[in-house]
């Protein structure tokens, strides 16, 4: 089984991969570090930074969160507001 | 003012937090008169309040703008969680004000306020210092520097 | 932009010192925004601000208001200490002001703001902190609270 | 020889000697220690203060500062500003 993916870009990763959102399908059950390798390895630049996080529905998850289809997904490179 | 505990929050207290801190993001200028008043309660003698401007220069290299990015609902979101962790913190916090400005802001401009207001000074300190290091390590916001020839996402890369 | 040592100091050292440095002890209501924006400077990230208000209490007891009263040549002299101690121990501070309200003040009045500003934060918070610390030691200024049935000179008696 | 002081008070001490100003003669030379002394002799409340501070030319004086007749004296009860 396998379920689509929404994932919101923002700063830095949104420039490296040159949209805003990206439609990803991924194994049913997938965690937050499966997300994050499966993009590194489209998008060897966001390995690069300083760190990034996944994020879901508005809290920062740990590695093994398992995400689910109409979960809000984003990316969060580095922050540096303030 | 603020009593709560981290589990058990009841309805009352949840009301009682959300009529006591003000969180904005915002892609105007920071009225910061304002800002301060919106901390204001007569059983406070002390308001410590962090202005954040944008500095003439990044590391010695002269700056021209800034561009800040949010994630909107998750900055809110985050920003309210530091005001309430404040507030569990510090207990006799009496009201807590966080804007952060969004967009294109040039030198001078104010980027960040916060304001916070308890009985006593120490606590004012400790609680608005306490808010804006935490803010600037969690809160989904981000800061691209442009120079005269250049431009720099801050902190993105070791 | 200040930097001195404590030890022979020269004429344009105290020149700039006087212009980075504003003292003011006034029996006129104190107006915070222009009290901040007197700290605004291009190098200037962090602006710290300390606003002390009349408390409608005071141990428990009700506050009706308060009185202060000054002895003026010194106490300008003394904040004017305190600055120049701040601007020697942080020598990135960019700008300081004081002002103190003397007279009859009410509840939510201001009495007292300090403002400074640094080029980073953590400098705001510790040279704010330690300008109004010193200054409520040092600076000769008393503070008389009236209740509904009484008065009490703050601090005199053990 | 002895010379002539003028004294300037404020809060409690000017409340506890029920005027602004002192006009004292001390002995030439007097310190700022025997000019405490010879006030808690004539006012005892002065005593019973938090601390009492004296004050010449608009700075703290040591307890062993000796007072000269033109100084700018004034004593100093417990500060609470801010």
């Amino acid at each position: 089984m396998s379920m689509n993916l929404k994932v919101a870009l923002f700063g830095i990763a949104r420039e490296i991969v040159g949209q805003p959102t990206l439609e990803m399908v991924a194994p049913e059950g997938q965690s937050a570090q499966g997300l994050l390798q499966d993009l590194h390895a489209r998008y060897p630049a966001l390995a690069r930074l300083s760190s990034l996080a996944v994020a879901v529905n508005n809290e920062y998850a740990a590695d093994d969160t398992p995400l689910r289809e109409h979960d809000e997904i984003a990316l969060i490179p580095p922050v540096s507001g303030g | 003012m603020l009593r709560l505990r981290s589990a058990g929050r009841s309805f009352l207290l949840t009301h009682l937090l959300s009529s006591l801190i003000h969180i904005d993001l915002t892609d105007q200028p920071i009225d910061v008169p304002t800002a301060l008043r919106s901390v204001e309660a007569d059983g406070a003698g002390a308001i410590n309040t962090f202005i954040g401007t944008v500095r003439n220069q990044s590391t010695g290299r002269p700056v021209v703008r800034l561009e800040y990015e949010a994630y909107d609902s998750m900055a809110l979101h985050q920003l309210r969680k530091v005001a309430e962790q404040a507030a569990e913190r510090w207990p006799m916090l009496q009201k807590v004000t966080v804007v952060h400005r969004k967009g294109t802001l040039y030198i001078g401009d104010v980027a960040v306020v916060v304001a916070v207001s308890t009985p006593h000074r120490a606590e004012s300190f400790a609680a608005c210092q306490y808010i804006i290091d935490t803010l600037k390590q969690v809160v989904t916001i981000w800061k691209k520097e442009f120079y005269e020839d250049g431009d720099v996402w801050v902190a993105a890369h070791p």
